[in-house]
């Protein structure tokens, strides 16, 4: 297996983008996402 | 056309196995049939038909959820079966009904019998209430409509219904009530202004020379406000012009055909001189 | 060489626009027919409503007693009604489909300037213009029948939105001229200045199609969540209220999206005969590069659409709780199972298409590893998708499991796992689609490996999410976060999307083709899942149209005019079923004809004797 | 060696039918329902014939087997066989199938019928979709208080309900033997984890005979509590039940 070509940037990007998502996710579910579908 | 043939098949195939599948592949429930609509034949009502007449008028025709609601203009009416009871015997009460059916009726028609505290017309203590005669004025309830929201009354707040259903409705009771009488003989035009408002009971939601309720706008210095032609439609026609700050189909339609001319002509020169 | 063959088309298309011109002019008597039983019906219903009436030019909404609606012996007047809207709107479907992706095409061909865009844009609308006058024929058979069977709904309907039928009735004719125009244009209005012209008249047929739609949607979106009239459904005159109702723009986009995804697979079903009848080399790799375009369109619009649904359906939510209740909970909940299985099935075939198609390029050996593994997550995905919530158990498992729920299988059938579920199968396909894309190319670029792997983790990272999303907040919180969960997932499966495939258009930038495209080399066996696509989603959209309609229950127009007919009440879903599968075959039937005329005008024969000379 | 592919094929069949039958029946001690489990083969069959047919080369290999068997004549014995074979099987089949048993008849019915808007609970016309809890506030305002009603709430619970739905509120009470369907699993995340307060409150006050009549056939033998209990009774155990089993009820609001 090709470690410095493939396995460290993957293992980089996954690292990154799980982040990115949590941190998306925490966003939508706590602000605005409710109100896109909810009526208050 | 061997092609043509075979396609045709395999189309039919898939559709055959979706219209297979939804007829055998799950449960076929069968819905309920639609409800029935409540007749307006009273001979042949069940009493929950009859209650669900009430409900109609309590929050259609009898405008009754104009105030008895959560805003606090009126007492909430959800337990009344049991407050009625102690009602009866509050030192403060000055009716004369012996138990909840005749309290109810008395309610509607005479509100002032018992007034609660904190709902009376202002100024006067809770000696009056602001509530109108649902038999008279604009809203105008006969009897068998008083007796359904009666009924609907003792069901919704948990008493026991202890109402009937009218039988004889056709026929009007003689020598009875109020309404009766106004229907059955045409009435005297009325030249007092005040007469008048006394009479529609307008001062139950509009505040008239520092008097009355606060539902509608305040009319006390409306002739500075409003010409003659404004006045007049706003009371033909109330949901023509809303003022601002108020709500849309909250004053009763159809003072047109209780009031006479001269007596609309009255009530718009009343009104427009009020500078 | 098509000089005769447009002459005869000619023929058929005239004939065609003389059936719309005499539809129409049955609508507009109809429409003022309609205008005297409006008179008529106000005044019956004067005593009853008269201070309504005196208030207001408009009366409330009548009552109506099972007198009121006239019957012809041997005829189901709701079945009549709900085959002949059916059909119009299939075929409405399709012909306001087929302009969007038409120009969409010949703008492409024009960028490219490769021809072969703007001959398959001009065979797919020439498909669909013998399409168009059979909806207009049906769209009168509509009117026919409602006016004849409910007229009562029809003279309501038509005090509200006069205006709006009218300029229906004008876009119509709007409508025509411009496909007209669009089509027999097509070959004189061709290079440089003259292209721009021909696009823009289908920009303007799009728009006016567009524009129709938007008013149909509002009537029928009216009746489900009525707005600009009173409770007792006397109209206070303001027509753009009654139009942009609660529920008008969630079905707009429903639908929108919808027609795209439907136009795409019976262009597709089109091409996959064209292709199976084909009897030379060339032809079929013609049909065989049209069929993939419609199939690529068809799925391009399937993506996101059961996310126009969602939306769809919690507005109706968000509009009426009861309206909700009985579309997700009550009777309509295994109509839900009904829908999974379709909808499975569309994807499972779109994906079976996309495979075959590897094996055109002679690079796919490379990727083909991969499909096992595609359609063991596909086919998971849709078990998940499809597992009921009240299990059909016989007695003897009901005394095993101890009860109707499922220890294990209960949780797949709450709403949580069936969204992971499908956004799974949405990712998925998206991945079948991208290693379609990368089967014939050679990346160049220094960092393929580093992007590769980049790509993976998008993918890894992604799912991950989803399903995090899906667990977590669909059994460990509460439940107003279950449903609120469901959106951060749609959006990470487009971010998915959309980031995979953007990453991979930079690492195959100059790439290299491992060698020229094999068109026409596809098993015959997929050009059936072509078929199965148009069957299935014809099928489809008849059932959730009757769920759509359904929901209503015994309300012509919700709350405020009741259906008083002997119909009246909710049928059981195979009845449905029945009703849609019927209608289902009549559409395929005439379907058929719609491309048995366009393949017959190009035929010819030379009656030998015939003529004098 | 190189197993045929269509022995693979059904190699992949037959282990994912027994795979699910071992995983369901067997370890995890909850079988799997035929009616899901035939649903369930018809799509991995679909799976199935896709992956071993998208190609044509392999499409070709899976079929050969067929075609030389109906095509080869030195197969000839082995087809009289399989044409005598096939009918045989099928006919038993169908016979198994259309055979009468002491079966039951499927009871088709619907757990989680939707409610009626409105119902008569207690004497009174009460809209479930505004009905709320009246205690639930408490949860917030007045914890101290909350478990006080909670605990009164099981108190009710195990003098009238333990019986049949159990003490730990799996469906498991002494009586549940008894019962089918049995009593509901509290526990379970599809049951009351997906319903609204107020359509507990219904169920439970109105119970068997209050169902609509989609839910036919009526084989819940739920009392009608309204006749047994307090209206405040049930709220309580309402409130226990949500309590003791750690879920949430359903609500449209944000927290």
């Amino acid at each position: 297996m090709d470690i410095k070509g493939y396995l460290l940037p993957f293992a980089g990007a996954l690292a990154v983008f799980l982040v990115a998502f949590l941190l998306f996710d925490m966003a939508i579910m706590n602000m605005q996402g409710l109100s896109l579908i909810f009526y208050k | 056309m061997r092609q043509f043939l075979s396609v045709i098949v395999f189309s039919l195939l898939t559709i055959g196995f979706f219209a297979g599948y939804s007829n055998f592949g799950i449960p076929q429930i069968e819905p309920a049939p639609p409800p029935k609509e409540e007749k307006l034949d009273l001979g042949s009502m069940t009493m929950d038909q009859f209650i669900a007449v009430g409900e109609k008028l309590f929050s259609g025709k009898g405008t009754c959820t104009l105030c008895h609601n959560n805003l606090g203009r009126a007492p909430l009416l959800d337990t009344i079966g049991e407050v009625a009871q102690q009602r009866l015997k509050d030192p403060r009460y000055k009716g004369e009904a012996t138990n909840i059916e005749e309290y109810l009726i008395e309610s509607l028609v005479k509100p002032s019998a018992f007034v609660v505290a904190g709902f009376g017309k202002k100024g006067t203590n809770d000696a009056e209430s602001p509530m109108p005669d649902v038999s008279g004025g604009s809203i105008r309830l006969d009897e068998a409509e008083i007796t359904a929201v009666v009924a609907y009354l003792q069901d919704s707040s948990g008493a026991e219904v202890t109402v009937e259903i009218p039988k004889d409705l056709g026929k009007k009771k003689e020598g009875g009530e109020e309404a009766d009488v106004a229907e059955a003989e045409p009435r005297e035009a009325i030249s007092d202004p005040e007469k008048l408002i006394a009479m529609f009971t307008c001062d139950a939601c509009h505040m008239i020379n520092g008097v009355g309720g606060e539902i509608g706008p305040d009319l006390s210095k409306i002739g500075a406000l409003r010409n003659r032609d404004y006045l007049r439609r706003s009371i033909l026609d109330p949901n023509a012009d809303i003022a601002e700050g108020f709500e849309p189909d909250q004053m009763p339609e159809g003072m047109g055909e209780q009031l006479y001319v001269s007596e609309l002509e009255v009530l718009v020169s009343f009104l427009a001189g009020l500078k | 060489m098509n000089g005769p063959r447009s002459r005869k088309t000619g023929r058929t298309v005239k004939t065609g626009l003389l059936l719309v011109t005499f539809g129409f002019v049955v609508a507009l008597v109809a429409f003022a027919l309609s205008g005297f039983d409006q008179l008529g019906a106000i005044a019956a219903e004067q005593e009853v409503a008269a201070d309504a009436a005196a208030a207001s030019p408009y009366g409330p909404a009548p009552k109506l007693t099972a007198a009121d609606y006239p019957s012809i012996a041997g005829i189901n007047s709701r079945v009549a009604v709900w085959i002949f809207a059916q059909l119009h709107l299939w075929f409405a479907a399709f012909v306001l489909a087929v302009p969007i992706f038409v120009f969409i095409i010949e703008a492409i061909g024009m960028r490219t300037r490769d021809k072969r865009y703007d001959d398959m844009a001009y065979e797919f609308i020439k498909v669909s213009i013998t399409a168009y006058s059979l909806t207009a024929v049906l769209g009168g058979a509509l009117l026919f029948s409602l006016i004849l069977f409910y007229p009562h709904l029809f003279t309501y309907l038509s005090t509200i939105f006069k205006e709006s039928m009218i300029y229906y009735a004008l876009l119509f004719f709007a409508e025509s001229a411009a496909l007209y125009i669009y089509y027999y244009g097509w070959h004189w209005l061709q290079g440089g200045f003259k292209k721009w012209v021909h696009l823009t008249l289908g920009l303007v047929l799009n728009a006016v199609g567009t524009t129709l739609m938007l008013l149909a949607n509002s009537w029928l979106t009216f009746m489900m969540s009525p707005a600009g009239v009173d409770a007792a459904g006397v109209f206070s005159g303001d027509a753009w209220a009654a139009i942009h109702n609660f529920l008008w723009n969630p079905i707009n986009i429903h639908r929108f999206v919808a027609n795209i995804a439907y136009g795409g697979s019976i262009v597709g079903a089109y091409a996959a005969f064209k292709f199976l009848t084909a009897t030379t080399k060339q032809e079929r790799a013609h049909y065989d590069w049209m069929g993939y375009n419609a199939n690529f369109i068809a799925i391009c619009a399937l993506l996101p659409l059961p996310f126009a649904g969602y939306y769809l359906a919690a507005e109706i939510y968000a509009y009426s709780q009861q309206m909700g209740i009985t579309l997700m909970g009550g009777i309509f909940a295994w109509l839900f199972i009904i829908q999974a299985v379709l909808i499975g099935t569309l994807f499972l075939s779109a994906n079976y298409y996309l495979w075959c198609g590897m094996g055109r390029s002679d690079g796919a050996k490379r990727y083909t590893k991969y499909i096992k593994y595609i359609a063991i997550v596909l086919v998971g995905a849709f078990l998940v998708w499809f597992t009921p919530h009240t299990l059909v158990l016989t007695n003897e498992e009901l005394k095993a499991l101890g009860g109707p729920y499922h220890k294990y299988l209960g949780p797949l059938g709450i709403m949580p796992a069936k969204n992971t579920a499908v956004n799974v199968m949405i990712i998925f396909t998206a991945l079948s689609f991208m290693f379609y894309r990368r089967a014939n190319k050679i990346a160049t670029v220094s960092w393929v490996n580093a992007g590769n792997a980049i790509q993976v983790a998008l993918y890894t990272a992604g799912i991950a999410n989803i399903l995090f999303l899906g667990i977590y907040h669909g059994y460990f919180t509460n439940t107003v976060y279950k449903v609120a969960a469901s959106i951060p997932q749609v959006l990470t499966t487009l971010i998915v999307i959309v980031g995979s495939i953007t990453l991979d258009s930079f690492i195959y930038r100059g790439g290299k083709q491992v060698g020229p495209l094999h068109w026409g080399r596809i098993p015959g066996r997929a050009q059936y899942a072509l078929f199965l696509l148009a069957v299935s989603f014809t099928w489809l959209m008849g059932l959730m149209g009757y769920i759509r309609s359904g929901i209503r229950q015994h309300w012509h127009v919700v709350d405020i005019m009741r259906d008083a007919s002997p119909d009246a009440f909710t049928p059981t879903l195979g009845y449905a079923a029945n009703v849609v599968s019927v209608a289902a075959i009549i559409f395929m039937a005439m379907v058929i004809f719609v491309f048995w005329i366009a393949q017959v005008s190009g035929n010819k024969t030379l009656p030998a004797g015939y003529w004098k000379e | 060696m190189k197993i045929p592919r269509l022995l693979q094929a059904v190699l992949v069949l037959a282990g994912v039918y027994y795979g699910f039958i071992i995983v369901f029946d067997i370890l995890l001690d909850a079988v799997i329902p035929s009616s899901l489990l035939a649903m369930y083969m018809f799509f991995v069959v679909a799976g199935v014939f896709m992956v071993f047919t998208y190609d044509e080369d392999q499409t070709r290999e899976l079929v050969a087997p067929i075609k030389a068997l109906v095509e080869d004549p030195s197969k000839r014995i082995w087809r009289n066989i399989v044409f005598a074979v096939v009918p045989l099987v099928a006919g038993a089949g169908a016979y198994m199938q259309m055979q009468p048993s002491f079966e039951a008849p499927l009871e088709l019915r619907t757990i989680h019928p939707a409610p009626p808007t409105t119902a008569k609970i207690f004497g009174k016309r009460v809209n479930l979709l505004k009905l709320e809890n009246p205690y639930r506030k408490f949860e917030k305002e007045d914890p101290e208080k909350f478990r006080e009603l909670v605990e009164e709430g099981a108190i009710v619970y195990i003098q009238n309900c333990q019986y049949c739905h159990g003490d730990k509120l799996d469906g498991k009470g002494p009586y549940a033997a008894g019962l089918n369907p049995t009593p509901l699993n509290f526990q379970d995340v599809g049951t009351i984890a997906q319903l609204q307060e107020s359509y507990l409150f219904w169920r439970i006050a109105t119970g068997g005979p209050g169902l609509p009549k989609e839910a036919a056939p009526w084989i819940s033998s739920m009392p009608v509590w309204q006749d047994f209990l307090k209206e405040d009774e049930i709220w309580k155990v309402i409130l226990y039940l949500y309590d003791y089993t750690g879920h949430h009820p359903r609500s449209w609001e944000s927290e």
